[in-house]
């Protein structure tokens, strides 16, 4: 297959985007063609996975100019897979969203800003250029917070205060650390500044740019102390919004870092110290506050923010082992996450409530769907053989073999956590009889609704829910794609020599 | 000016900063714009400094003769200034909305979705 | 990032006599509990009602299945093998000790599925339970079957979420939730210990495959993590089978239903723990952590559990705390170790199964035809439920280790095994006489008391059990008067195979009835006589049975409530001090931490000197516009007004725009303009209406904020001072100039980077554009109300 | 703001002020300048002729909402970003037509995606601030 596949992906979003801006306002033909362009996206995506697994790492130069000079799009295994996963999430997505975005929000673009969104994400993956992750990360930033306003609501927009101010922060200490990047070493091109920065006289320099990168991808991947605003923000916007951003946007972080350390700052082991440090005190942050909490959706943005300290630890300890299980989580944690955060809405619909004192009988009432919430839930604890457990052994072992005894008791205790936090939750929404229910004005319980609209919350949660059980049932299919990328990421020249085509 | 526009952008830097520690979200969103010169003055830099030299091609020639500015850099912030043009446009909107939902801009009265529901 | 390449792979497992018909004959005997649980929902109206009975027919069969092998024989060790990820394989293996286990989980299975058939008769949630109990039994045989310790850990933690799912099944009610959840947290973190375990073991040992572990104890006894192991192994199985202080959880699960705390909570779960010692205890038995832990430990809980159980008048909490005691029991024996004690050990699990399910069946028909449980309530239901009180009478015998029954020889084997334990011989045999006196009249208490004496009037016009309900416990009562009178059956079916399969030697093992007038007769003697004696004359329970709550405040339940509390407010405080929803402080924090560590990272390597020619060169009209600057940045930090700042923004933008000029950067200079004076133009709009700002912050933190934004400023000033002391790389923009014209047909280079060689970052530039455009268009004109849907 | 001065003024300038914009940015790939700026330029044109006459004038003006010409502009990119692959090159590889044009200099793939930019520009900036001053009539 031609290498100009790699733009395929993008170019599907921007114009599923484009035309529904045509189509401004037009409520039913966007919920239609947006499931429609995600399906399509979910197909290229799939191909273009392929494509890598098969021909190893694929790289286009855009403009055709010859690295480092233009800019170079990288699709190695890691790239792919996310950009698969995040059509998955995508497709999921707007089918939920569909059933449960108001007309209000449609009429004002709400669709197209979430293909953008896509398109930044999958942008973000695939970029080989510093400047340009940069960009695509703005993407990124611009329209979630669109998604995260559109609508006004008082807790919306107090929500997006917050996370505005720390996300602006972050990337404007990102670029500072691309420009001191460039300063240094006369190029944006991440291949060549691998290359560029062991010969730059001054190291500490570059220990700086380290670390104004770990600021800025630590921000937006929430680890400690980092991410304060993703617990006051995530529980505010409509629940498909929630499930895109609690699915997609922390791992967005955890992606760059992955990347830029793993390409750039290989073997520094001061990095790696306080990479593995902040990663301590992000499971034990978010672990401990989760266990603490009251509303649902803010329980499981702890929970993101716990897990988050999963995958920094298994970059901060680094071995092969390790990365192998940092991505096996990352792609049961994208997909699990997604659906919790449907199945959160999908308790709103059923009680009326996002507060666990209130919630309650669900296990009674709808005992079907309580087994189907219960896959991502008790995928997500990890409980064994669900898609959740298997990274850990990788993690847990590789803190083992490289003598890292704290950070893999963290790793065991935020498991814990996980489990008592998820069988609480589960004992008070589930168990617990369910409160008196009352009708409200102008909203409609789950069991007065169509089946129409039950379906466009029952498939994309049952879709994701099947996914996660083929992640844990059938890890074996799972582990050699992530030990694959993990050995792709253990040597820098790979990458480099994919990029400039040369041959070891 | 080797040494001045670097303590200009420092300049830039600590009051933009400074700004984002207020409670006022009108101040934060200055603060912001602060700090975005400060960031585009520092790309500047970045490309070291040239004086009056335009990276443009004369007519006459196919390239540019003799020493000239980065013009990287100046692609770069180009770049830069517009999507943070962007970013604060949306951001100035968003102090009005707020403003006329919680009737002040003192951060510390609409922060509750910090509270335990 | 490090490398270590070998780290990523294990030996996958030994080599197996694998063949295609076995596989599929274990994996199915362990999955069909899975299957049948998943099919449950779908074939509920077969299955429920009248037939519900049916439901017995899996477990029976797998009984049947795995009893075949009593007189097969298991040639050699019959297992199978399927790689599965992170080294973990399907691979099971049954050996005699497996056996006995899957025996015990299987048979009870089938009385204990058969007699809920009528014991839960009319619960609408019956498909649910039978699926958790079925789930439960094949995650049962997973553990006792997996030949790979992170498949047994698998199962093992399966074992736990069906426990859970099995003791809040009255899910209304509040306390089954809440034992629920303890007993989740208990068993859970000893699962998370067992993983860590297992994985340590997988590191010391290069492999994750029981046997060959097993094959190693060198490596164990040479290792230094072997302590740590040892600790996580003990956690482990302490936490599942019950040990003190970790028991607190088992009298709680008595909330789940009669039949589920017979088959769970004293004839096989709580022995998950027990057969993981055994397993083990191969490699471990010679180290003395071991031998000395499991013996203080069991000891304490045997003694702890027997004297409990007397305070008790509630029959299935004494029946819990005589299981308990009987687990400490198990637990002492492995911890002796000597092959007495272990074939006393292996006997008595069955043994225990065998009189506590009995025992607690009759407690659940009593309880089902009475509706109370409270012994002092209870008594004289022998003409009511004849029966049963047969039953029960056998059970009680064999509870307190009277002939004919089966308890005579497992106490029998209790005595030689603490007789032949060398030093402490005197001590531990004491306590063990002890132990089984208490043990011996809380069964009494539990089991004959309910039947004998003179009928409660309260209790008059009891009915009788149906056969489904009194089947089982007697079957169990004739099991032990069989074995009882003719111990020899096990020998060669179950206790030698046992024996090999902890490489134990087997020469001349036999179970006999009588062994003669010796030592152990006496204590024998002594035991019954000291047991009847004390149930004839004492009837402790009555007042003894307030003290448990005097003492409650030393309870290890409570001090781990007491722990989870305050962790709780630990938690909450961290919570509301770091999540202080004041905003400025979570960029405070972001500030300070990105401060700390860059400054320690850069300032030890920054070395600049300062010379006069940087000032000197600098021309006047440069002075001005630095000034300028500078003041007008200053204003705009000052000022009181927000449209002076505002205005003053714009200055900076524009003297900004005029160094662009003079630094030869024309296109910026005009962007800049035009985009500063749109900025302004904009705020205007928005601001020129609010009013002026308040005055908020104090001077302290006005002062603290302002030292804190200097330091930063300085160290981005001396960052930039630092790369500008490099010299210029010049490789890539001198490619752009040099082929600007030539192969891009442009000549203003900016522009062509813009349009051409960076095409793409100018393209998704707009699309943010657009995106801000869009969102400004929404945020201004949708305004939508609470719960609009 | 004194309207009268701002409303001749613009009145005049109006023209002039667009010709020059649409000038920066065809001249842009030689001199400073390009789609951006010449976006710039224009929106700021139209924004001062809100000032003076009003939203509703400008919208009149223009003769459809602003925020049309964003997807137009994006179209009109994506258009030209996507040219080349017909071509079987690179996405965004230059095209050009041999002949050079007037005022324009050389044709290519370029100008046109520089068009896109300056119509998204234009669209962008009057669509927030001509929504903007609508509300500040209410």
């Amino acid at each position: 297959m031609n290498e100009n596949f790699i733009f395929v992906p993008l170019i599907i979003h921007l114009a599923a985007a484009t035309i529904m801006l045509f189509a401004w306002g037009r409520i039913k033909f966007q919920r239609w063609f947006a499931i429609l362009s995600n399906a399509a996206a979910l197909i290229v995506a799939s191909a273009l996975f392929g494509m890598v697994w098969n021909q190893g790492i694929v790289t286009v130069q855009s403009g055709g100019w010859k690295p480092p000079f233009g800019i170079t799009m990288v699709a190695d295994t890691l790239a792919a897979s996310l950009v698969l996963l995040t059509s998955i999430v995508g497709l999921a997505v707007s089918i939920f969203a569909a059933g449960t975005i108001i007309p209000q929000r449609v009429k004002y673009g709400f669709f197209p800003i979430l293909q953008i969104l896509f398109l930044g994400l999958c942008g973000a993956f695939l970029t080989g250029d510093l400047f340009s992750l940069y960009v695509w990360f703005e993407i990124i930033i611009i329209s979630s917070f669109v998604l995260l306003t559109i609508g006004g609501e008082k807790m919306q927009l107090e929500g997006a205060v917050n996370y505005f101010t720390l996300n602006m922060l972050s990337s404007l200490i990102f670029l500072t650390a691309i420009a001191i990047i460039y300063g240094i070493t006369g190029t944006l091109n991440m291949a060549d500044v691998a290359m560029k920065l062991p010969l730059v006289e001054h190291p500490h320099l570059v220990e700086v740019t380290a670390i104004f990168f770990l600021a800025g991808f630590g921000t937006k991947a929430a680890i400690f102390p980092f991410y304060f605003w993703l617990p006051s923000s995530y529980h505010t916007p409509p629940d498909a919004v929630s499930a895109v951003f609690g699915g997609l946007l922390t791992k967005m972080g955890v992606y760059a870092i992955i990347r830029v350390f793993s390409l750039l700052y290989a073997d520094n082991a001061l990095i790696s110290e306080i990479i593995t440090i902040a990663a301590g005190c992000t499971i034990l942050a978010g672990g401990a506050a989760a266990l603490v909490q009251n509303n649902l959706r803010r329980l499981f943005s702890y929970l993101i923010i716990c897990h988050i300290g999963f995958m920094i630890a298994g970059i901060g300890i680094g071995s092969v082992l390790a990365i192998t299980g940092v991505i096996f989580y990352l792609f049961h944690d994208i997909i699990v996450k997604t659906n919790l955060f449907m199945v959160a809405g999908l308790t709103h619909r059923m009680t009326g409530t996002s507060s666990i004192r209130d919630l309650g009988g669900i296990y009674d009432k709808y005992p079907m769907l309580a087994l189907l919430m219960a896959v991502p839930l008790f995928s997500l604890v990890g409980i064994p053989p669900l898609s959740g457990f298997w990274p850990k052994i990788g993690l847990i072992s590789a803190g083992f073999t490289d003598h890292k005894w704290i950070i893999s008791g963290l790793i065991i205790l935020g498991s814990f956590f996980t489990l008592i936090a998820i069988a609480k939750l589960w004992a008070e929404v589930f168990w617990k009889p369910s409160k008196e229910i009352y009708a409200r004005p102008n909203f409609t319980f789950w069991n007065k609704l169509g089946v129409k609209r039950k379906l466009l919350y029952l498939v994309p949660i049952g879709f994701l829910a099947a996914l996660s059980l083929f992640i844990g049932l059938g890890a074996g299919v799972i582990e050699p794609v992530a030990e694959r990328v993990a050995l792709e990421l253990s040597d820098t020249m790979i990458y480099v020599n994919a990029v400039f085509k040369t041959k070891q | 000016m080797n040494l001045l526009l670097p303590i200009v952008t420092g300049v830039l830097y600590a009051a933009g900063i400074y700004m984002l520690l207020r409670r006022s979200f009108v101040k934060l969103i200055i603060g912001f714009t602060l700090l975005g010169n400060g960031v585009n003055l520092l790309i500047f830099l970045m490309g070291r400094l040239a004086k009056g030299k335009p990276p443009l091609i004369p007519d006459y020639a196919d390239v540019i003769p003799g020493l000239y500015a980065d013009p990287v850099p100046q692609a770069l912030i180009l770049t830069a200034i517009v999507i943070s043009f962007g970013l604060q446009s949306f951001a100035i909107i968003l102090i009005k909305r707020v403003y006329a939902i919680a009737n002040t801009d003192d951060l510390d009265e609409i922060n509750t979705t910090d509270d335990y529901a | 990032m490090k490398y270590f390449g070998q780290s990523a792979f294990f030996i996958s497992s030994i080599e197996y006599e694998d063949n295609w018909h076995i596989f599929a004959r274990m994996t199915a005997a362990v999955l069909a509990g899975f299957i049948f649980a998943l099919l449950m929902p779908i074939m509920r109206r077969v299955s429920l009602g009248r037939f519900a009975i049916l439901n017995s027919l899996l477990p029976l069969s797998l009984f049947v299945w795995f009893a075949s092998f009593l007189f097969s024989g298991l040639e050699g060790n019959l297992s199978s093998h399927l790689e599965w990820a992170f080294g973990a394989s399907l691979s099971f293996k049954l050996d005699g000790l497996s056996l006995i286990f899957a025996l015990l989980i299987t048979g009870i299975g089938a009385l204990v599925f058969a007699y809920s058939a009528s014991y839960m008769k009319g619960n609408p949630y019956l498909d649910r339970f039978y699926a958790y109990l079925s789930m439960f039994m094949a995650a049962m045989l997973g553990v006792v079957l997996s030949a790979n310790a992170l498949t047994l850990f698998i199962f093992w933690e399966l074992t736990s979420i069906s426990s859970f799912f099995l003791i809040g099944f009255k899910n209304k009610d509040e306390a089954s939730r809440k034992s629920a959840l303890v007993a989740l947290a208990v068993t859970g973190f000893g699962g998370l210990a067992l993983l860590a375990a297992m994985l340590l073991m997988g590191a010391v040992t290069g492999t994750y495959s029981i046997e060959a572990m097993l094959l190693q104890p060198d490596v164990f006894a040479s290792s230094p993590y072997t302590t740590l192991i040892l600790v996580l192994i003990f956690i482990a199985a302490f936490t599942k089978s019950a040990q003190f202080p970790f028991h607190f959880w088992l009298p709680g699960a008595m909330k789940a239903p009669t039949p589920v705390s017979t088959y769970l909570h004293s004839a096989t779960m709580v022995k998950a723990g027990i057969y993981l010692l055994f397993r083990f205890s191969p490699v471990f038995t010679d180290l003395a952590l071991w031998s000395n832990t499991l013996m203080t430990v069991g000891c304490i809980t045997m003694v702890f559990g027997a004297i409990h159980s007397l305070f008790r008048t509630d029959l299935k909490s004494i029946l819990a705390y005589t299981t308990i005691s009987a687990l400490g029991t198990l637990t002492f024996l492995i911890g002796i170790g000597t092959r007495e004690a272990i074939i006393a050990a292996l006997v008595f699990v069955v043994v225990h199964a065998l009189y506590k399910a009995a025992m607690f069946l009759i407690a659940g028909i009593i309880d089902h035809h009475t509706n109370t449980r409270e012994v002092t309530l209870l008594g004289g239901l022998r003409n009511a439920m004849p029966l049963v009180a047969v039953a029960a009478f056998v059970a009680a015998l064999s509870g307190a280790g009277i002939p004919i029954t089966f308890g005579f020889i497992g106490k029998d084997l209790v005595y030689e095994a603490t007789l032949h334990q060398g030093n402490m011989s005197l001590w531990l045999t004491i306590i063990a006489l002890v132990t089984n006196i208490l043990v011996g009249v809380a069964g009494f208490i539990a089991a004959i008391k309910p039947f004998a004496g003179r009928l409660p009037d309260a209790l008059n016009g009891t009915k009788a059990p149906g056969p489904v309900l009194w089947f089982a416990p007697i079957l169990l009562a004739i099991l032990s008067l069989i074995l009882g009178i003719s111990p020899g059956l096990m020998d060669h079916t179950l206790l030698i195979p046992s024996l090999d399969a902890l490489a134990i030697n087997t020469d001349g093992v036999y179970l006999k009835m009588w062994h003669g007038i010796n030592t152990v007769f006496w204590l024998s003697m002594v035991t019954i006589a000291g047991t009847v004696l004390i149930y004839l004359t004492a009837k402790p329970y009555k007042y003894l049975s307030g003290i448990p709550a005097k003492l409650n405040m030393l309870a290890p339940q409570t001090i781990a409530l007491a722990m989870v509390g305050s962790f709780a407010q630990i938690a909450t405080a961290w919570n509301k001090a770091f999540q202080s929803g004041h905003l400025r402080y979570y960029v405070l924090i972001s500030i300070i931490t990105i401060l700390a560590i860059a400054a320690a990272v850069h300032l030890p390597g920054f070395h600049w000197h300062f010379d006069w020619s940087m000032i000197r060169s600098v021309a006047v009209y440069e002075w001005v516009l630095v000034v300028i600057l500078i003041a007008s940045v200053l204003f705009t930090v000052f000022t009181d007004s927000r449209l002076a700042a505002v205005a003053s923004m714009g200055v900076i933008g524009y003297a900004i725009c005029l160094i662009f000029v003079i630094y030869g950067a024309p296109d910026l200079a005009i962007t800049q303009f035009t985009i500063d004076t749109l900025t302004v133009i904009l705020f205007i709009l928005v601001l020129y209406k609010l009013p002026k700002y308040l005055k908020l912050t104090r001077t302290r933190s006005k002062l603290r904020d302002g030292a804190i934004s200097i330091v930063f400023g300085t160290l981005i000033t001396a960052v930039v001072l630092d790369v500008l002391s490099l010299d210029r790389p010049v490789y890539i923009s001198s490619f752009y100039a040099d082929n600007a014209y030539l192969l891009a047909k442009g000549k203003n280079v900016v522009n062509v980077i813009l349009v051409d060689f960076r095409g793409i970052d100018t393209f998704m530039e707009i699309v943010v554009l657009a995106v801000s455009a869009i969102g400004v268009f929404g945020l201004l004109k949708l305004k939508v109300k609470r719960h609009d849907v | 703001m004194n309207t009268l001065i701002l409303r001749t003024a613009t009145k005049y300038l109006l023209p002039l002020l667009l010709l020059f914009s649409v000038f920066i940015l065809l001249r842009g790939h030689y001199l400073p300048g390009g789609g951006f700026v010449g976006g710039l330029v224009a929106s700021i044109v139209f924004v001062l002729h809100a000032l003076a006459f009003g939203a509703e004038a400008t919208k009149k003006l223009l003769g459809l909402h602003p925020g049309y010409l964003i997807p137009i502009g994006l179209a009109l990119a994506l258009l030209s970003a996507m040219m080349p692959l017909i071509y079987g090159k690179a996405l965004m590889q230059g095209l050009w037509y041999d002949q050079p044009v007037l005022i324009i200099g050389s044709l290519g793939t370029a100008i046109f995606f520089d068009i896109g930019v300056f119509l998204v520009v234009i669209g962008v900036v009057l669509t927030i601030i001509l929504t903007l001053i609508e509300l500040q009539k209410e």
